[in-house]
């Protein structure tokens, strides 16, 4: 059996600590579950354990020896092997490439590609993955990046397996597909710690589970023992957790009609309307289109044919400034590449697409532009010690507010929410929720995507059910349940 | 050297013979190079020279430019020698560096004539019309002692600008050939040494001479090694309101130094120009005169001298602009 | 106390640059006597400015993430434009030069935007890089700027149009003039409008800020046609300076101009810069070329102490943001 | 059949820069006759050579994510170097000539690597662009290389030496051969080894490369002396063939040597790119040149033909990938 300890282990950003002090230690042959909001230090820990990061004081320690690590490659050597929550995949390679990448098999001083691909065909179906090799990773959808990051994890067989929520863009059969995975690695006494915001789902895969708050250590549980409420007071203190409120009413008016939309390969014959103040779901499984539906109608990628009316009117050659004039407001899943740009500060981040409404003629009015900024911080909670520090320096689920605050400023009329909660922490998605049903009450209809069934059943008015680039139903909430709605979603007749 | 205008081979007898050369029949074709290394007026007039020249003899004629890169100018040579083509009319790009191409394609058998720079020590040159920029240097250098003897009492102060990061060798020898003719008034000091070819580069840095030196007594001559750096100078000096103050004297003459030179603003005294058209067309001449046979004597070029412009003598000035008017159309 | 200590050490990383420009100024000042005067001083402004209008549009261009190494050619054709169009219509007897020579600058900086236009529109709608588009570009109007000209200086130009490159108005040189113009009007547009903010935005991340609205395209369209109206506009005052227009004016200066954007703090990755801090650059540099010349340092020597010197400055500038963060 | 239609299709694809080659030759073949001779071939390949060697440099370079626009003062640097060791060993009466220029190529190849690992020891320690830093370096290599020679050619090299730029084995250039073996040799690096795809993972994502155990930073100072080394060598094979070393050699090459890398298909982007890609965008620039000089077509034409090709190859470049996808 193997210990991994770390003692006392702090650091530290300008204005922010990130881990405070942090004592704590994980045993072989079992699963950890480690969680805090958003935030929380988290991340943090993984890359200090992974060599990502050197912490500004403490250390720790594998089997009572202490390791010092210079870069990422010496904690692969040592046996520790990370899934980061960043995607890190290198595009322009294959699928073998990415997942031997520093240590690919030599025949003498060159590469043995032949080897390669056999070894990476094995390893693949080994876990069960359906992906060819010799496949360029630009090639890949999201869910199979993760899939690929986590068997290049798995690949070197390490001695410790950080997993940094593996499973946010993962849907229910491949989780079950990863958490197949763990449970041989577990038998192979492998230190497994594992990153989550879907508490749910610890109970199934994890034996203890370790709470960060405010880069400190709250402590550390055996998971059967606990209750899905302690965790959550572990995690925030107190906190309610809501349900929707019932004085949300939903408009008679069709706002947004959209007939027979197509894309080739993609999605077709795509027909639904959302009516004045509703919020409408849409579920369905990984890669059954509902991003590039969602983006098609706000003119961000084409569509073959169709029609799309917005409040009587039909929009043609949709495009995002056309969108978002007509009050349309899209959140990217992909916040990173898509929702933020990084270098930019905050309160920038934050006025991106309302800049007409802060701008008098070409001018930017500053002082409009300091309110925005202030009321999207003031009301989404947003952690931040200064509006002027980049956005990047941000945890997740601060930069999902950032996100939704730049489009809440444009006092949209119907918004699209893709994946809002994706890796964010149970507070700051009510908090989103509450700011969806506010909208809902303001008169602003949502279109929201997400993975995570139960949160469609708690949040929407109606769910429509996506697969393979079809509408294939729809179900009000409360006539279903998180298995009903599953089971639609895939269609399994 | 002298400025032995007798060296230099008239151009009138030298297409008069034209004629008599073109009439030869049943010749097989020839056809030949001519290679300039810039892209300025001179070059190009240069190689307007060597056209007109091909063209009058009735030979093809295949023109390039090197662009002051010397392994293009290699390049160029080798193309040229794997073609086969009878010879070659070059401006190198250095007396040194560019003999090494040339050797070679003349043990391949194809005649080299040079125009413009003189080749080291080159037996193997069947011709050529070069200029001496020791002597383009001395000639200007000689009309700036008089001019401070006469008009500045023997008492000047000089800043001179160059292009030696372009062409060393050629921007050293024009310097030398200036300033030794100054070296023997005592009260002549030359207070600046910059370089600067293109217009634009000159205005600046004389600029900057000028105001930096207002205050230990200002600039009296400004001396440029070239065009550029001329035609800048004088602009410079009437920008900075030096007019009457500051004079400038320079090589090389076109159209612009001749306006300057006729303009009443008195900033441009004298400068040394040559002939590029004929230098060209009399480098491709001797060269075709090789290729057929009337050969002259191998390793000997012919030094084409500068034609002094200065304001004293307006009538020569206004003559070498009509012919410049002539070739540039 | 602590608040004074932080509020030095926050000046001093706001003005690094500015500070090192003072120290290297005060340097020159004892060495060269000459260099502190005003006479001097504006005539390192009036040296800057032919780069300098470029190097703000260039500016905006690097926020952008862009590039643009054509902007040489278009100072040498602008040039020849201006002096072509001038004679020409002087000589069929439509106009004297005095008048022609507006309409000259006028077709130039048509002929500029245009130019501006097909490398934007290039880069957007085939997403080819602008380093590569505007190689190529940097070719094909240097050709055909000499194919204009037939390869000849143009000076067809009238007495009064030196005023713009060398005038001076109250004992200001007018092309130092113009270029504080030029900064204001850029440094006002990037900081306080709506296309300004959107040029960050469009730099830092594309698809984020098409996402969020922002016209991308558009945006780097009208970039890449204001670098290129601004070259055309040092073009001009370059052959104002010089009175006449020529194919190889403006050789190099795309290096200039790009070092003193990146001196002044810009990215070269976009998202990133300050038209003052370009401004911090070029005059770096003016001052740099203008004390070497009056130390009247041998031109090898110039060369590397240039080279060391842009090296020098980025790197405080790396330093001094790292810093920050 | 469907399947044959598919392949032609990949084939197209794949060689689509090769086609346009052949298309563009047989054009310059019907014109100009001598064109299709094996001298003037070979010609073209030893022409190509010296830029070449450096091409395949700069194709990890940029594969890597970086630029290195020193390259050119390299160039000159190693011819004065190589030559001033050779002549002042035998001046000094400690070798002749022809031992002591082994000695000279050697030292410019230390001196070069010095350079690059300079280079990139900056870009990784510092975080400073390539672009930046070779600029800088641009300069001061070229000052050096002007204080070294006196701005004087060189000249001090023995007979033998002419055989590297010069020579023929078995009818074919010297330089052809050695262009011919530092392509198999990058090819097989970039191909076939480790460091080959640490290159590509460095270039196409740092920070994933990193945090794979890819030790990005010495990947980057490798590639960046790797070129330097390839540029003192075309530098001593430039010397050889004019049998001097001056400052001004290899002025304005970094954009030919870039330009081939793009034409053949590298992304400034990064991780993309192929070392055949840029023998071929060597061989197009290279059969361009020799054609318009054969055809004799005006200078100036020729900046004009130059350019639109440049862009018209990256443009079909482009167009082909995005089929691709
Ligand atoms: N590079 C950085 N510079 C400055 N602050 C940082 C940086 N990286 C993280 N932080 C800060 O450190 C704290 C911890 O962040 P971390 O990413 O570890 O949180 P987390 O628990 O993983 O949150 P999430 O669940 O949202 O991913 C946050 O306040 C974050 O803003
Ligand atoms: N740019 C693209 N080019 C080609 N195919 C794409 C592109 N983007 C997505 N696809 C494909 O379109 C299909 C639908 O993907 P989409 O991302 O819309 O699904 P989704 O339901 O939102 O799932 P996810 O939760 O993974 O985002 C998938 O098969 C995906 O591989
Ligand atoms: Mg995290
Ligand atoms: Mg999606």
């Amino acid at each position: 059996m193997s210990v991994l300890r770390a003692e006392n282990i702090t650091k530290n950003y300008p204005g922010t600590v990130a881990l405070d002090n942090v004592s704590v230690a994980f045993e072989s042959g079992k699963v950890h579950a480690f969680i805090g909001k958003n935030g929380s230090g988290k991340s943090t820990l993984v890359k200090v354990f992974s060599g990502a990061i050197e912490p500004s004081a403490g250390c720790f320690y594998l089997d009572d020896e202490k390791i010092t690590l210079s870069n990422p490659q010496e904690a692969i050597e040592k046996g520790i092997s990370t899934v980061y929550q960043e995607l890190s995949l290198i595009p322009g390679l294959t699928v073998a490439e990415n997942i031997f990448m520093g240590r690919l098999p030599m025949k003498g001083p060159i590469i043995d590609w032949k080897k390669t691909y056999e070894m990476a065909q094995k390893i693949l179906d080994d876990l069960n993955v359906n992906i060819s090799p010799k496949q360029l990773v630009a090639d890949l959808s999201m869910w199979q990046c993760q899939m690929i990051e986590i068997v290049k994890a798995m690949s070197t067989y390490p001695k410790v397996l950080l997993l940094d929520e593996p499973t946010s863009s993962l849907a229910n059969h491949e989780t079950e597909l990863l958490f197949e995975m763990i449970r041989n690695l577990k038998k192979k006494d492998v230190i497994i710690i594992y990153i989550s915001h879907r508490l749910q789902e610890l109970w199934e895969i994890a034996d203890t589970c370790t709470v960060l708050r405010d880069g400190k250590f709250i402590g550390k549980t055996i998971m059967k023992e606990t209750s899905h409420k302690q965790l959550v007071n572990m995690m925030f203190g107190d906190v309610e957790i809501k349900t929707r409120p019932d004085d949300l009413t939903v408009g008679d008016k069709p706002v947004l009609q959209i007939n027979n939309l197509c894309r080739k390969g993609v999605f077709e014959d795509i027909t639904f309307e959302v009516r004045e103040k509703e919020v409408l779901g849409i579920a369905g499984m990984l890669g059954s289109g509902r991003t590039e539906l969602l983006k098609s109608i706000f003119g961000a990628d084409h569509f073959d044919s169709g029609e799309i009316i917005f409040k009587g009117k039909k929009i043609t050659n949709p495009n995002p400034v056309k969108m978002r004039n007509a009050g349309f407001a899209l959140t990217p899943e992909d916040r990173k590449n898509e929702g933020l740009i990084q270098i930019m500060p905050v309160y920038g981040n934050l006025c991106v697409a309302s800049l007409d409404y802060i701008a008098k003629g070409a001018f930017i009015r500053k002082n409009k532009e300091q309110e925005y900024v202030r009321r999207q911080v003031k009301d989404l909670q947003i952690k931040v010690p200064d509006v002027h520090q980049p956005v990047s320096s941000l945890s997740g689920g601060n930069q999902q507010k950032v996100v939704v605050g730049n489009w809440l400023n444009t006092n949209p009329q119907i918004m699209f929410f893709d994946e809002p909660s994706r890796g964010i922490d149970v507070n700051a998605k009510q908090q989103i929720f509450q700011i969806i049903w506010d909208q809902s009450r303001k008169g602003v209809s949502s279109i929201m995507v997400s993975s995570e069934l139960e949160e469609l059943i708690e949040v929407c008015h109606r769910i429509l059910i996506m697969k393979d680039g079809k509408i294939v139903g729809e179900v009000k909430p409360e006539d279903v349940t998180v298995q009903d709605l599953y089971a639609l979603c895939m269609g399994n007749d | 050297a002298k400025p032995a205008a007798s060296e230099a081979a008239p151009a009138e007898s030298a297409s008069a013979e034209t004629a008599s050369s073109e009439a030869a029949p049943a010749e097989k074709e020839i056809t030949v190079a001519g290679v300039v290394f810039q892209e300025d007026q001179f070059m190009k007039l240069m190689q307007k020279g060597y056209e007109e020249a091909a063209k009058n003899l009735g030979v093809k004629c295949m023109v390039s430019n090197t662009n002051n890169d010397q392994a293009k100018e290699a390049e160029l040579i080798n193309t040229y020698v794997s073609q086969k083509i009878d010879g070659i009319a070059i401006a190198p790009l250095n007396d040194q560096s560019s003999m090494q191409a040339l050797k070679a394609a003349s043990e391949k058998g194809l005649e080299i004539s040079v125009g413009n720079t003189k080749l080291k020590d080159a037996p193997f040159v069947c011709g050529g019309y070069t200029s001496d920029n020791y002597m383009l240097g001395q000639q200007t250098g000689e009309m700036a002692k008089k001019f401070i003897e006469e008009k500045l009492g023997g008492k000047a102060r000089v800043a001179v600008v160059q292009f030696k990061s372009q062409l060393p060798t050629q921007s050293t020898e024009r310097m030398n050939g200036f300033v030794d003719q100054l070296k023997d008034l005592p009260n002549v000091e030359i207070v600046a040494d910059q370089d600067a070819w293109m217009q634009d580069q000159a205005v600046q840095v004389v600029g900057d001479l000028l105001t930096a030196n207002d205050a230990k007594g200002g600039i009296d001559i400004v001396w440029a090694a070239n065009d550029g750096g001329t035609i800048g100078a004088v602009m410079a000096v009437k920008n900075a309101g030096k007019a009457g103050k500051t004079f400038v004297f320079g090589t090389d003459a076109a159209e612009q130094q001749v306006a300057m030179i006729k303009s009443d603003d008195n900033i441009l005294q004298c400068v040394t120009g040559q002939d590029p058209f004929q230098i060209g067309y009399n480098t491709m001449e001797v060269l075709i005169k090789a290729i057929r046979g009337e050969k002259g004597e191998y390793g000997k070029e012919t030094i084409v001298p500068g034609i002094v412009l200065s304001r004293s003598d307006i009538a020569a000035v206004d003559a070498f602009a009509t012919v410049l008017a002539e070739k540039t159309k | 106390m602590k608040t004074a200590s932080f509020n030095f050490q926050k000046f001093l990383k706001t003005y690094v640059m500015e500070i090192v420009l003072v120290i290297i100024s005060i340097c020159i000042a004892f060495s060269a006597p000459g260099f502190l005067t005003a006479a001097n001083l504006l005539n390192i402004l009036r040296n800057t400015s032919l780069k300098g209008v470029i190097a703000f549009g260039m500016t905006m261009v690097i926020i952008c993430g862009e590039i643009d190494l054509s902007i040489s050619s278009t100072v040498a054709m602008s040039g020849i434009i201006t002096a072509l169009v001038s004679g020409k219509l002087a000589s069929a007897g439509i106009m004297p030069m005095e008048y022609g020579v507006i309409l000259g600058v006028l077709l130039a900086m048509i002929v500029a935007a245009l130019v501006g236009t097909f490398n934007g529109w290039v880069r957007t709608k085939f997403n080819i890089p602008t380093f590569i588009i505007t190689l190529a570009m940097m070719n094909v109007l240097y050709g055909l700027s000499a194919i204009l000209s037939k390869g000849f200086p143009v000076t067809t130009l009238p007495a009064w149009f030196s005023v713009l490159g060398a005038g001076q108005i109250a004992g200001i040189p007018v092309p130092a003039i113009i270029l504080i113009i030029v900064f204001a009007l850029i440094h006002i547009v990037m900081q306080y409008t709506k296309f300004g903010r959107s040029v960050y935005a469009a730099g830092g991340n594309p698809e984020s800020a098409r996402l969020s609205g922002v016209n991308v395209k558009r945006v780097k369209i009208v970039v890449m046609i204001a670098v290129q109206v601004l070259a055309a506009l040092g073009g001009i005052m370059c052959s104002s300076q010089v009175m006449s227009g020529a194919h190889n004016f403006g050789k190099g200066w795309e290096m200039d101009v790009i070092a003193s954007v990146i001196i002044g703090g810009a990215s070269m990755n976009g998202g990133i810069g300050k038209v003052r801090g370009t401004f911090v650059g070029l005059i770096f540099l003016g001052v740099l070329m203008n004390g070497m010349t009056l130390l009247n340092i041998n031109e090898y020597i110039q060369y590397v102490v240039r080279g060391g010197l842009i090296l020098a400055a980025v790197l405080v500038n790396t330093l001094q943001s790292v810093h920050k963060k």
